[in-house]
């Protein structure tokens, strides 16, 4: 039988980084991610890990990628305006390709907006709000349990590609309790992922020569013998600085390149009710619970609706996408935002189908019941 | 003995922190604790200090000589 | 089965910590749950609440929709649930109007503070317990602050006109009772819980 | 005696609630939180100096005390966590003529914001700032602040705080500030003259007020309402009195009063619109 | 016959500005945008407007938001890193409504990247750069003498919609030296628009209540009886916080449609043997100078291609690219990044035809000859 | 005389340059600028004090000055602008063990990094910054940085510099620094000495060089590379000899050397890490 | 008519105000111009280059991709420039083997320093012209650094090697002078330009 | 007179600042101005004060004893 125990979401997913092997935190406040930073300053010391608040977003994420050279797996968590402060530190953080992880508990935006109501806003912010081009894994839970689960995986998924991962919540999954099922989280029963260290000896070192699979080895600073040096410039094996035209085209093309080609293995999406269904929902987070519910209702009233849950956001399920829109008759993105992913899943599904929206960004979240009305609105063909 | 000061509370603003009471010298003003405000409870004890005025941080009492107050509560 | 309750009250009254208690509990009898709150905008005034979801299966949707039980514990919080009159009543009620409350089903606990709350409820669509539970805490355990579980003591035992035995136990909700304060005040709050099975059982005969 | 008489005859007697915006009250403060003392300060000096709301301006970042603005009928700007003073600085620059105020918190001030503070105090522009410090983030409930306290307790500090603290005064005039005072949410009637004095000087000028956040500071510390009152009642003292202290009877005790005072340095935007003056020829 | 004069572009765009009316710009200098803060430190204090350089971007962009509300228009200018600081001030100048030009001069990134050569690499980011959601328009001149007047239409549409405009510019662009025909520039040859005052008394002032055209008219700080209040949180017609949803919900949607209505007036193209094109290319900038002269080429090898350059970026000319692409047998997208306008081209294009990439972002820009050579190979019917 | 001999053999009889990445040699920097002295200092004092490579972090932001870790063969990290001392606090704090220096410029630490700077020295984390002041932004081309002197010529202050100047060492010690010091390019072996003692010094430890940019401040301002080097001869003196000046003399003259140092406060890094012991239970 | 030009040199040189120089001339003549730069990485050291595009329409590609003209002011530039030596050679050219200049169109104008370059160019693919230009502006003018105004009179005569009449007039190479130089230094760059046509027009005349 | 100290440059990595010849109190040291490189033009008169050692921002000259360059060179 399940074990389960009462877990609050911000508490879970620090909690979850601990067994993660997170060992560094740096943080500043903000609602709604604040109970992140206070469980992990009550935890990490008794870890032998390293807490710190910083004076402000950008400093902590300096300090969470300068953890990261010295070996520790490193986190830092924010909300909307924190985020948008970390954006140039986490270019940087792709750049030089440090591990780490940075949860955003999305609020109502923009601006200040809402700060204690839950929003979808970052999503499109999580893939373009650095300057440059960046790809990097963007995850997003749907319940206290998976928050634990997907914090576990950032933290994988960082390591193995040696690349900033970003986890979405949102306030509500931030801010509420669940009875979560502990067992898959006792010693040894889930997988914990370590970055790869290099397997030449110093003098032929080269701390951004890519592997097999694109990702470099390289050193934890302080290692005897591997120096090595990093910058935001342009680079090449030796990490200094180049303009070669083609190293910096090869250098940015395998930054995307090792996270894209990974992009089967890290895409994670629930399918509820998809065999049959004609009226598809693509949709994420607290959104989804919503709208899961909202599928069982529509089914009671004979309409064939079916859900299609996002987890890895991106890289996004291009392909995925695709199939469902060439096998139903419709799809329906609700979304906490004026529009956003409902863009990437028009993109994919290239006419196929119609894709309708459902949208709102005013701090309250989308109930079953709204969904269900759009649902039956494009059931009859309407709107 | 006639009070010097007339004591006003705004209660629609009141907060019942009472720090006014804490400050009056002469123990004019009393909680009322379950409606959390703030009472004048010794109306005829108070010196007219205006302490508590002056430490409300809410805006909500106010002090009046006995003159000022006839002319307003007569308006 | 899905089972929806909403602890409400004044900012200040602990609707939120009751919620935490009773989802603990929940936990503890081997359910699922979730909780949620809302607080007002401001920091002090207005109403909060802290909302349950008890399930047997994992929850989808984590907000509620329809309460099957809601704990009320002031009259402002009272107000802010009343939907409005509804037209035609049930004569055996014995008014000739009566309040609904929004978002609660028909054959929903309402339990309300017998001395906080002057409620006016359509009593054939509810089941209405009514205890004197800001009295007892500030009476006999001496600490109004603890009615939020006396009120949820009131709750476990009114949970037998819903099911043929309580939803969850004395000892889950005493053992969640340990897990959710700081240990200072375990005792008070155990005692609280007990004191608020021993109205609620009085309730439940007189009514 | 306790009898409700109507808020506008009440106004009549209190000239400085002229800037209150009474349509906004009470205020989303917490009972006894001190940042309606340096408010009410503010107002006060305003109306002593006979400044009227059109010719007032005010400022603020993110907290509980940059929510200040929002009851100040005049000019009003809530802006972003820790920039307010860049936003000061583009207005007053443009309009020199407004009386500019700048209500910020320990954090909004001093850790987010830190770099605008020591910048602003270095071009000596003149802003009135008003910075809170409650020692801690109230509005985000309770995380350790740069001047909290050394073994405080903070929700990022569940183990008692070990950061040591920046000396707001002192790192103020050492960027360029001009005018710095302290004052507490005790000491109203000082807090009036120092804000007036602030607001007077030409130049960047900054008041420290030392304020109480009851609820969150307060609780985290085992304080109440009253016990923190007091302790700035027992714990500061006239920094005259405080002078003439020696050198180990000062622990412990804070200094009130005018910290710093120095009208020598020329005022940025006087010094800047002379530059437009010479460069655009003339008026 | 054209009055010709050279013009170094980012000069164009400062003295640009200053016929715009602009007279107060605070910035931070960095490469390859301070040639704009240089020209403006020269030019402003003749004209009795303010110039300051600040101590950061999140700085500078402040301050511009602060003598906006003073009434002045107001400008910064910067570079992606600098655009990724100023992101979450843009965010509030957009939720406050406050008119003001960004200035972004693209380099190549990612993160420090290649700070000296040319990027369009923010073409996404300046529409998803802060949290929550935005829309604010983006303009992106071919050439100098478009630089200047794209920088005036960029004053223009702030003020006439009271929102941040963003003007792109790209390495090429602001480092090159060019002719103008300044005779278009001379005064009262050229349109010059201001923002809206408010036409009620002091008592009825609201200064958050939309005019018929969804934009509110908010009196410059320190015009006597019109005192107001502004906040970056959600608000209703006072400007004071709510969370009402209703009104949180229709100032988001007002705050977007005010430009989303505009956006046929706003749209701006430029179309080069588009008629009878078989192959269409779409960009910007730059690489579009590049596509014009491969057009050309392309056309004397007897393949009918046609350029389509996008002038306003943001809103997209949605609705013309879905035409282009049912007129078309296929699009081309060039663009100095790594795919990013394209992703709107196949968005809107809705699978009418396929839609090929040609992508760079390695500091070289596109050759017509590369272009051509795509454009072979997609006539060919290859890749 | 003057004949090429081996490089490895100049090396054998030069320690110090077993820190340089040869390879990458020449630098970047213009003729005559005075980072390479700086650079030169910090290796020196690094081999005098016996650390060797594999001990050393060398961490900088963006400028001229903040090209230097690409020249220095240990664990080297260029990062973002104004943000050296954020990603050094991380690594230190991860990694006590290593000696971290951080390479900065009057831009990069004082202008955009203002407040990581006051933060890092109010925390005491024992970080030695070498902050390379030439009064200028070098790499971007020459605008006015915080320490431009007034009156100079900058590309941004085309009708000559208005705004005041920080004192960097002031400012530094009332955030929190514990060890501030002054030095010149031009005096090379005082300047090894400075760093070193920061070096040794536990705590957060600030060396400002005054260094001549020789090209764009050198051109803007009309100075030769060489009357720059002499200016900093001629016009500062040693904190001693400063301190026996009487106040008129002191006016245009610069004090060098220990202007500040208390080795009473705790290391940052040394409080956490003895916390964390006793909550993790001992060793 | 698209004209396109590099003037390019050792770092240091000049090269790109010489190119500013053109252009500017090029406005005055009355016809569309751009000009671009490219740096190398590093500050000091390596080759630099201006590039301008002439044009008697608006133009569209602003970098040059088949030059017209070329001035070659350092050997390293030079060295930059070549891509190799073409296998076949016009015999008439004398030579066995010569240098090919990359993104050069044959018969372009390739003006050199004869001091300071040696070269070995197909002089039957390319309108070359030689002349003493570090030598004059250091002998004659007292002004090493004056050599890239020089090398523009010399180009300015020398276009009528490819036009019937120079591609842009005396006047406007003065006119563009005064735009574009530091008042101070006007009648020295000035002078440089007229000592550059006086030798082109030597240098024509031994060709 | 003897060198008391033999200087060597390093050209590759000199940049011509000139800033070791103008510290030299001796006069040992000459730009060549046309190759922007420093060249020891007295070698006799240096006194091996190292000052131009000290001062080179670039690491590219280099003053030994007469017995340190003997076994340098020789070797
Ligand atoms: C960029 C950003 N980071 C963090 C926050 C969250 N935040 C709001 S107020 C605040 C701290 C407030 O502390 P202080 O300035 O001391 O004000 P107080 O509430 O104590 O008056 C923080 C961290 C925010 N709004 N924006
Ligand atoms: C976020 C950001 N803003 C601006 C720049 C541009 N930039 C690079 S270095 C620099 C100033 C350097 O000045 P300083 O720190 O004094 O170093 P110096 O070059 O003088 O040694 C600036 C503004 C940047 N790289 N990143
Ligand atoms: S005026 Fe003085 S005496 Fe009277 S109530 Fe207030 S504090 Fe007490
Ligand atoms: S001080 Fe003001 S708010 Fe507090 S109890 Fe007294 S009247 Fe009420
Ligand atoms: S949290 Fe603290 S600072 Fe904020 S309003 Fe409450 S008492 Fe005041
Ligand atoms: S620009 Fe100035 S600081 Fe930069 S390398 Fe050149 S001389 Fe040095
Ligand atoms: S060692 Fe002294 S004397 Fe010899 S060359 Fe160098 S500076 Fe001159
Ligand atoms: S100081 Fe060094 S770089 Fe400068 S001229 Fe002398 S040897 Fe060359
Ligand atoms: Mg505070
Ligand atoms: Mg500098």
């Amino acid at each position: 039988m399940a074990k389960l125990e009462l877990k609050y979401g911000n508490h879970a997913c620090a909690e979850a980084a601990i067994l993660a092997g997170c060992r560094f935190y740096a943080g500043y406040p903000i609602t709604p991610s604040s109970e992140i930073a206070e469980k992990m300053a009550e935890l990490l010391p008794k870890k032998r890990g390293v807490f710190i608040q910083m004076e402000d977003e950008i400093a902590a994420m300096g300090a969470v990628v300068g953890a990261s050279f010295a070996g520790l797996k490193s986190m830092t968590a924010t909300s909307g305006p924190g985020f948008s402060l970390k954006q140039e530190n986490l270019g940087y953080a792709f750049m030089v390709e440090a591990p780490c992880v940075v949860v955003n508990v999305q609020r109502g935006g923009p601006s200040t907006g809402l700060p204690t109501q839950p929003g979808q806003q970052e999503i499109m912010q999580s893939l373009w709000g650095t300057h440059g081009d960046k790809l990097i894994p963007v995850f997003y839970p749907g319940n206290v349990q998976e928050i634990m689960e997907e914090t576990i995986r950032a933290f994988n998924w960082a390591e193995r590609l040696r690349t900033p991962v970003v986890l979405l919540l949102d306030e509500v999954l931030g801010h509420m309790r669940e009875t979560v099922d502990v067992e898959q989280f006792e010693e040894g029963k889930f997988e914990v992922w370590n970055r790869k260290m290099p397997d030449v000896p110093p003098e032929e070192y080269l701390p951004y020569r890519p592997g097999e699979d694109d990702v470099p080895a390289i050193a934890p600073y302080g290692t005897p013998g591997y120096r090595g040096h990093a910058t935001g410039l342009h680079h090449d094996y030796t990490g200094f600085p180049t303009t070669n035209p083609e190293m910096c085209q090869e250098l940015i093309e395998r930054l995307i390149r090792k996270v894209q080609r990974k992009q089967p293995e890290m895409e994670k999406n629930e399918f509820y009710k998809m065999d049959d269904a004609e009226i598809a929902i693509i949709t994420f987070g607290t959104t989804a619970r919503a709208a899961k519910t909202a599928v069982d209702l529509a089914r009671e009233k004979g309409i064939k609706a079916g859900l299609m849950r996002v987890v890895t956001v991106w890289p996004s399920p291009e392909k995925t996408i695709e199939d469902v829109a060439k096998g139903v008759e419709a799809i329906l993105v609700p979304e906490l935002n004026m529009g956003q992913y409902v863009l990437e899943v028009e993109r994919c599904s290239r006419g196929a189908c119609p894709v309708y929206r459902l949208n709102r960004a005013n701090g309250k979240i989308i109930y079953p019941n709204e969904i269900l009305e759009k649902v039956e609105e494009i059931a009859r063909g309407g709107k | 003995m006639a009070a010097k000061g007339i004591v006003v509370v705004k209660e629609e603003w009141c907060k019942g922190c009472n720090i006014c009471a804490a400050v009056c010298p002469t123990q004019v003003l009393k909680l009322d604790k379950v409606r959390a405000v703030m009472t004048v409870a010794h109306p005829e004890k108070c010196i007219g200090c205006k302490q508590c005025e002056m430490i409300c941080p809410d805006f909500c009492i106010y002090v009046f000589t006995p003159e000022e107050y006839e002319e307003i509560a007569s308006a | 089965m899905r089972y929806e309750v909403r602890v409400i009250g004044s900012a200040g009254q602990g609707s939120i910590l009751a919620a935490v208690v009773l989802a603990t509990a929940a936990a503890e009898e081997g359910l699922w749950a979730t909780q949620t709150a809302t607080y007002g905008a401001a920091m002090r005034s207005g109403v909060s609440l802290g909302d349950v979801v008890i399930s047997d299966q994992p929850i989808d949707f984590p907000k509620t929709t329809n309460l099957d039980a809601v704990i009320i514990q002031s009259q402002e919080a009272y107000d802010d649930m009343v939907k409005g009159k509804p037209v035609r009543l049930d004569p055996e009620c014995g008014e000739q109007d009566a309040d609904v409350l929004v978002n609660v089903k028909p054959g929903a606990l309402v339990i309300v503070d017998e001395d906080l709350v002057q409620c006016d409820l359509d009593c054939n669509m509810y089941r209405i317990v009514e205890a004197p539970i800001a009295r007892t805490a500030a009476e006999v355990l001496g600490r109004r602050q603890v009615m939020n579980i006396v009120a949820l003591g009131v709750f476990q035992v009114a949970t037998t006109l819903q099911f043929d035995k309580p939803l969850i136990s004395e000892e889950s909700f005493l053992k969640a009772i340990e897990k959710s304060v700081p240990s200072r005040f375990i005792d008070l709050n155990k005692n609280a819980f007990l004191e608020g099975v021993k109205i609620g059982q009085q309730a439940l005969q007189k009514a | 005696m306790g009898t409700p008489i109507p808020m506008e005859k009440i106004i009549e007697k209190k000239p400085y609630f002229k800037y209150l915006r009474l349509d906004k009250m009470p205020t989303i403060w917490c009972p006894g939180c001190g940042i309606g003392q340096a408010f009410r300060a503010a107002c006060m000096a305003l109306d002593e100096l006979g400044i009227s709301n059109d010719q007032v301006a005010m400022v603020s970042g993110i907290g509980c005390s940059s929510r200040t603005p929002g009851y100040f009928d005049g000019f009003t700007l809530h802006t972003t966590h820790g920039r307010a003073l860049t936003f000061a600085t583009g207005l007053k620059l443009s309009k020199p003529e407004l009386t500019t105020l700048v209500f910020t918190g320990d954090g909004d001030a001093l850790a987010i914001g830190g770099n605008h503070f020591i910048h602003a105090a270095r071009r000596n522009i003149d802003l009135t700032v008003v910075l809170i410090n409650n020692w801690i983030y109230g509005m985000t409930g309770g995380q350790v602040s740069p001047t909290t306290p050394e073994g405080a307790y903070a929700t990022t500090t569940p183990y008692g705080n070990y950061e040591p603290q920046f000396d707001i005064a002192r790192v103020a005039i050492a960027a360029g500030a001009t005018y710095v005072a302290r004052g507490t949410a005790y000491h109203a009637m000082e807090l009036k003259k120092l804000i007036m004095d602030g607001i007077k000087h030409k130049g960047f000028a900054l008041i420290e007020v030392l304020s109480p956040c009851t609820i969150v500071y307060g609780r985290k510390n085992r304080m109440s309402i009253e016990e923190m009152y007091f302790w700035f009642k027992e714990n500061t003292i006239p920094v005259k009195a405080w002078e003439k202290l020696p050198e180990e009877k000062r622990a412990g005790k804070i200094p009130r009063g005018v910290l710093y005072h120095d009208d020598s340095r020329p005022e940025y935007c006087e010094v800047y619109w002379n530059k437009v003056k010479q460069l655009s020829g003339g008026e």
